[in-house]
């Protein structure tokens, strides 16, 4: 029951995030569109291109949607809604996230396309820049918590939300964030200018479906696992803890969203250089900073 | 001990439960119909011109500077956080000691970037 | 009904998944949408989503009737769509040769889209499935296989077999049937020679390459496509090798400036690339993501030839008009200015100053039509929209229009020039030094102040002054567009009434005459001769002839996105190339 | 009392998932398979180790391994001199030899690991959180040498990697 | 004994023995490296089954598998360090190559 709750939530938010970003490609706010095309991306055909590696091919979306699943499997929704509450919580998230890059690795090396190749490529890449962003971050967020369960972390912020108490590792995680779910402007892999859709590009009908699903719910997961590090999850006066979630969870994925449609696409040597020169010096000082100030100021 | 195996069994049961939901959109997109084979179709699409040479070739990653890096880099995370659970508790000891560490390791990544790894080659 | 349908009864779900379809259309537009954008037509408002690839797209949009050398592409992208799909063809009736006729045709109009989109969608939700469709085949889409060593890709042979060189089996690989089988003695087409380090010299016999003095090694006329031309050292002999050796399979391979040796591939992008603009082809050789080599050329541009009647003088000017649908204000206005020159009239001030604001309403829109361009290039989904729309609104704006859009113009350079990461995303990329063959914006952003529009005297009385920028990358000329479109809203303001150029009468003359016109791409040039009336010769040069060149020594060690930055920062227009 | 509980049969399972990846390894010839199969046989041994509850090493295991081996994956596409696996080329010598070697490598140990005496066994695992709090404390106390130690290898590793890797040239340009 | 640690043991030995025999057989350096990562995966497991059913109550055993982890990537990191190097000078990182061309 539980489980099927959060599911529910999970794939709601996904519908919500896909009505957004219809929204945003188009200019008009229609409710039933992402429906509407789910339905007819079931009805068109789905071709396996030519002498692909056809294992990759097929396991890839199936692994996006996994991976997306279960990192949002530890984050909690709610006092005892959660679908798991693992020791390792914290941990597991990267754990799964790092799955993105597997899947995406599969989808850009399975059709034998040069767009989708170098998307794929791209992507690891993309990895090796955001990927000390997330786990440092997190590192602080646990020196905090004093433990890796996700309901423990929200419990820590009772006073203060993480976002003001370490505001530097919060800019941090969100910028990794939105490169994890290549949202625009870190959609290197999926670029429609560079690439005509990159990692994307050869997959169609229900095989298209899928993936774009396994991308909506990996939006919904980073946001909850936004909210859960540096938003105090559930904690918030007046509303139910599963209603403060939603709403959290919903403003961050708009958040995401709009930012990347205000953004040109950031250049893939920026975006290393960037996040090793700056990102990392930084969020070795933010685990300083708390360090001292968990010290100090418990 | 058996709450731990459980919820390991839950997270599996959720893996497999995914792939039985994908196998059965599949499924009802196979009941659709199948797709017609024509020539074309399935040669991946760069717009509007048949490519019909295999791609998998020796790739140049011009980031392999930053992936060397990164394979030593990303192994601090394995200790750093069995001693955050324990920062608050160990105090200042835990502080230095760390603290030594990370230096050590960034002193790796600042000689990386007196090389030029941290750049597109 | 619609002739790519699914096979199948209309029952149940498939009635379902219709109504969908027939609710989530996506097209794929050919030329591309500048094009659609510059005739005026709005697809999104229309309910049509514009895809980024075949794969994704459902509708197969015509905008006009197709260039003959863009058939086969077109049955190509029409090939690569998932079933059911649909052609809808505005202002033409005819598709290229193979394809079914479209399922929809509509005027070429606003009011044409929006009722087309209507008969489509009830095409879709009716026809999306029908029993007995049959295949589309073409003969571009036929193949044949032939069998490769993949460490030598100079083997070639229809059989299956090992390497003669390596002793690997060779490897199936597809080739297009129009090419001439590899074995058997006789050519049907001649080998074609060419150069093993400059792969661009090709000559019909053997001889010495005139950049190198190299002997030129014979190779199969039309094969050049299908071999990656990091490969192409046909003369490596290593027959005598005991095992397979990567040493020499990778000792002649080009090297990457850091000294790796590795496969280069080549890549098309186009004709229908997003974010370039449709007709132009860039082919790139890739090594990794990192631009190799760099082949641009136009399958639309014009041959410039006239019929060998010639032709008359008003007919001249809508051909003229036509063949740039990117600028057609501006090559119209050249083709009026040049007869005028010939026939030794001139216009009064009053009409050449409304002409000079058409001239200027058209800069506006298509300096906002590349910045969509560019925009869906670096993927800047706001500007794309905003500037997309702008475009619309002032491709056919009067006056009293043009001067109520302008507080949103000005919003918008504004607030491009406030936008984080644009800076740095196009910053350093494809910096030229100035140039005598750069004309207009590109020429502009190197330093060189030169515009057509100082030297017209209409136009420095309406106080036009040229902008330059010293930088000369994709930021400056992103600039110079800018400064531009404000100083256009400047001179139709001053000019104060908008006229479109029409031809005077000319009469019956003879003679010759010159003119040129600073198009939103740069000086185009005319020179034509008149015969009793008629247009006999008519010599066009071009902004964008001279920019296509560039485009190789531009890109190459480029990464692959700031090389296409850097085509889309060119604003070229295919159509006006002469070839 | 030996009793196939159900916690046996999931190390069982993965553990003979991660051997049919390990042999898939070098069973392909393409080395994206190859390389992502090495990935999938770590990710099976981390699902073992979850399954003997080891928990913090498990999701390490699981998290570190997919990173690394798709690093792995790269580095093989790069190197080899037919990624995709089209030629079948055949890259090995001496076969008869390894497999002899490897079996019986594995068979030694195998042997050593049945006849040896373990003494008796633990049945209880302390919980997955006490499991992270001990190894910290670990960490901070009687290792604490050991860990530094470790930072300095991986120092040494990145300087080395670097020194042999740059090009020559471009090392004087810089800095 | 329980079956438990005897079925991680006999997995690390047939980890072991596939390492080895990739190790040994395998003529291109990036792929020797794959069979050295599975024998240290063989060592990961023997460690962890070691720490899990012998002694749970002492962490040196799970430090023992940080560090062995830490040898695997640092095994890597110079690994293809050396790969890069090899390649840029020869354009092959084929050992048997390397031999013939010494001698």
């Amino acid at each position: 029951m539980r489980i099927a709750v959060v599911l529910g939530f999970l794939f709601a938010g996904a519908y919500l995030v896909a009505v957004l970003e219809a929204r945003l490609a188009t200019g008009r706010l229609r409710l039933a569109a992402p429906g509407w095309a789910a339905m007819a991306l079931l009805g068109r055909e789905s071709v396996v291109p030519r002498q692909p590696d056809r294992l990759f091919f097929e396991t890839a979306p199936a692994l996006l949607l996994i991976a997306a699943l279960l990192a949002a499997a530890v984050l909690p929704l709610a006092p005892g809604l959660f679908i798991t509450n693992l020791a390792t919580g914290a941990l597991f998230v990267n754990a799964a996230l790092a799955y993105v890059l597997v899947a995406l690795l599969m989808a850009g090396w399975g059709p034998d396309g040069a767009y989708a190749l170098i998307g794929g490529w791209r992507f690891l890449g993309q990895l090796i820049a955001y990927s000390m962003l997330i786990v440092m971050p997190i590192t602080a967020v646990a020196m905090r918590a004093e433990s890796l369960l996700t309901t423990d972390i929200v419990a820590s912020q009772t006073g203060l939300w993480n976002i003001l108490y370490q505001p530097l590792g919060f800019v941090l995680f969100f910028i990794a964030a939105m490169g994890v779910a290549f949202l625009p402007p870190f959609d290197l892999p999926s670029a429609e200018g560079e690439l005509a859709g990159g990692v994307t590009s050869e997959y169609t009908g229900v095989r298209l479906a899928v993936f774009r699903l396994g991308r909506l719910v990996l939006v919904i997961t980073l946001s909850a696992a936004t909210v859960v590090f540096y938003l105090g999850g559930w904690l918030g006066p007046v509303l139910p803890p599963w209603a403060w979630s939603a709403v959290k969870i919903l403003a961050v994925s708009a958040t995401m969203l709009l930012i990347g449609h205000y953004l040109p696409r950031i250049r893939e040597a920026h975006l290393l250089a960037w996040c090793w020169k700056l990102g990392i010096p930084l969020a070795l000082l933010n685990i300083f900073i708390v360090g001292v100030m968990v010290l100090v100021w418990p | 001990m058996n709450n731990a195996l459980a919820q390991y069994g839950v997270l599996l049961g959720l893996a497999v439960g995914t792939v039985g939901l994908v196998l059965s959109l599949y499924a009802a997109a196979r009941a659709l119909g199948r797709a017609r084979r024509e020539s074309g179709k399935d040669v991946p699409a760069t717009s509007g011109r048949l490519a019909r040479d295999p791609v998998w070739v020796r790739y140049h990653a011009r980031y392999y500077g930053y992936a060397l890096l990164f394979l030593a880099f990303d192994m601090e995370m394995a200790y750093m956080y069995p001693w955050a659970v324990v920062y608050k508790q160990e105090g200042l000891v835990a502080l230095l000691d760390m603290g030594v560490f990370l230096a050590i390791l960034f002193l790796g990544l600042l000689y990386g970037w007196s090389q030029g790894a941290l750049r597109r080659q | 009904m619609i002739a790519g349908a699914r096979a199948g009864t209309v029952s149940g779900l498939r009635r379902l998944t219709a109504a969908a379809m027939a609710r989530d259309l996506h097209a794929i537009i050919v030329p591309g949408p500048e094009v659609a954008r510059a005739r005026g037509l709005d697809i999104e408002s229309a309910g049509l989503q514009i895809a980024a690839t075949p794969r994704h797209a459902n509708v197969l949009l015509l905008v006009g009737p197709v260039p003959r050398e863009l058939g086969d592409a077109v049955i190509v992208l029409y090939a690569q769509m998932m079933r059911p799909r649909a052609i809808f063809s505005l202002g033409a009736s005819a598709t290229p040769s193979p394809l079914p006729h479209a399922d929809v045709t509509a005027d070429l109009s606003q009011s044409g889209l929006l009722d087309g989109v209507t008969r489509l969608r009830s095409a879709f939700s009716r026809g999306a499935f029908r029993l007995g469709v049959s295949d589309f085949d073409a003969p571009a889409l036929q193949i044949r296989i032939e069998y490769t060593c993949p460490m030598h890709p100079e083997v070639v042979q229809d059989q299956p077999g090992s390497c003669p060189k390596c002793g690997m089996n060779l490897v199936p690989r597809e080739a297009s049937a129009s090419a001439e089988p590899h074995h058997g003695a006789e050519h049907a087409t001649p080998p074609e020679y060419t150069c093993p380090m400059h792969p661009e010299i090709v000559q019909g016999e053997p001889g010495s390459c005139p950049k190198c003095g190299m002997n030129l090694v014979p190779r199969e006329a039309g094969s050049a496509d299908e071999h990656a031309q990091g490969h192409q050292d046909a003369d490596m002999d290593h027959g005598d090798m005991g095992f397979m050796s990567m040493v020499e399979v990778t000792k002649d391979l080009p090297r990457s400036p850091d000294g790796l040796p590795m496969d280069w591939i080549e890549v098309p992008f186009g004709p229908f690339f997003p974010g370039l603009p449709g007709g132009l082809l860039l082919t790139l050789t890739l090594d990794g993501d990192g631009i190799a080599k760099a082949r641009a050329q136009s399958l639309v541009g014009g041959s410039g030839a006239l019929p060998a009647s010639g032709m008359g003088a008003a007919d001249f000017v809508e051909h003229l008009s036509a063949s740039d649908p990117l600028a057609p204000i501006c090559y119209r206005l050249l083709a009026c200015r040049t007869l005028e020159a010939a026939a030794g009239q001139a216009p009064d001030e009053e009409i050449l100053r409304g002409r000079i604001a058409a001239m200027e309403r058209e800069r506006i829109a298509s300096h906002l039509g590349w910045l969509a361009l560019f925009a869906r290039q670096i993927g800047f989904g706001w500007l794309l929209r905003r500037a997309a729309s702008l475009q619309l609104q002032f491709l056919h704006a009067d006056i009293k229009q043009v001067m109520a859009l302008s507080p949103a113009l000005q919003a918008l350079i504004k607030r491009l020039q406030r936008t984080p990461l644009l800076k740095s995303r196009t910053a350093g990329i494809g910096r030229m030094v100035p140039d005598t063959v750069l004309r207009g914006p590109v020429a502009r952003a190197t330093g060189v102040g030169d515009d057509a529009r100082s030297r017209d005297k209409t136009c420095s009385t309406l106080g036009f002054t040229a902008v330059s920028r010293d930088r000369g990358d994709a930021l400056a000329r992103l600039h110079v567009r800018l400064d531009e479109t404000r100083h256009s809203l400047a001179l139709i303001k001053a000019a104060g009434a908008i006229v479109l150029p029409t031809p005077v009468d000319i009469g019956v003359i003879s003679g010759k005459g010159e003119a040129a016109v600073e198009t939103p791409r740069g000086e185009a040039r005319l020179q034509l001769t008149l015969d009793n009336g008629r247009v006999i010769d008519a010599r066009l040069d071009t902004p964008s002839t001279h920019h296509l060149d560039l485009v190789a020594p531009l890109l190459e060690q480029q990464e692959l996105g700031d090389g296409l930055t850097t085509v889309a920062s060119l604003d070229l227009s295919p159509w006006e190339v002469v070839q | 009392m030996a009793v196939i509980t159900l916690q046996t049969f999931f190390i069982a399972l993965f553990g003979i998932a991660a051997l049919w990846f390990g042999v898939v390894v070098f069973r392909t010839s393409s080395m994206m398979r190859s390389a992502l199969a090495l990935l999938f046989s770590q990710t099976a041994l981390g699902a073992m180790f979850l399954a003997m509850q080891a928990e913090f090493l498990g999701v390490l295991q699981i998290m570190m391994m997919a990173t690394e081996m798709s690093i792995m994956a790269i580095f093989m596409v790069m190197f080899m001199m037919d990624p995709g696996g089209l030629g079948e080329m055949d890259m090995t010598h001496q076969k008869r030899l390894s497999i002899a070697a490897g079996v019986i490598g594995a068979l030694a140990v195998s042997g050593v690991a049945l006849f040896a005496h373990w003494g008796p066994t633990a049945t209880v695992a302390p919980a997955a959180a006490e499991q992270i709090r001990g190894l910290g404390t670990e960490l901070l106390g009687r290792s604490m040498i050991i860990f530094e130690t470790a930072g300095v290898t991986i120092l040494t590793a990145m300087i080395a990697a670097t020194a042999v890797a740059m090009p020559v040239l471009q090392r004087k340009k810089t800095s | 004994m329980s079956p438990d640690l005897l079925t991680a043991l006999i997995v690390g030995a047939g980890l072991f023995g596939i390492g080895l025999y990739g190790a040994l057989s395998q003529t291109n350096l990036v792929m020797i490296m794959m069979g050295v990562e599975l024998i240290l995966a063989g060592a990961l497991v023997n460690l962890v089954a070691f720490w899990r059913f012998l002694h749970p109550e002492s962490y040196a055993g799970q430090m023992f598998v940080l560090i062995v982890m830490t040898v695997m990537a640092v095994e890597m990191a110079v690994g293809f360090g050396v790969a890069i190097a090899r390649f840029r000078a020869r354009g092959s990182v084929e050992m048997e190559e390397a031999r013939e061309l010494k001698g």
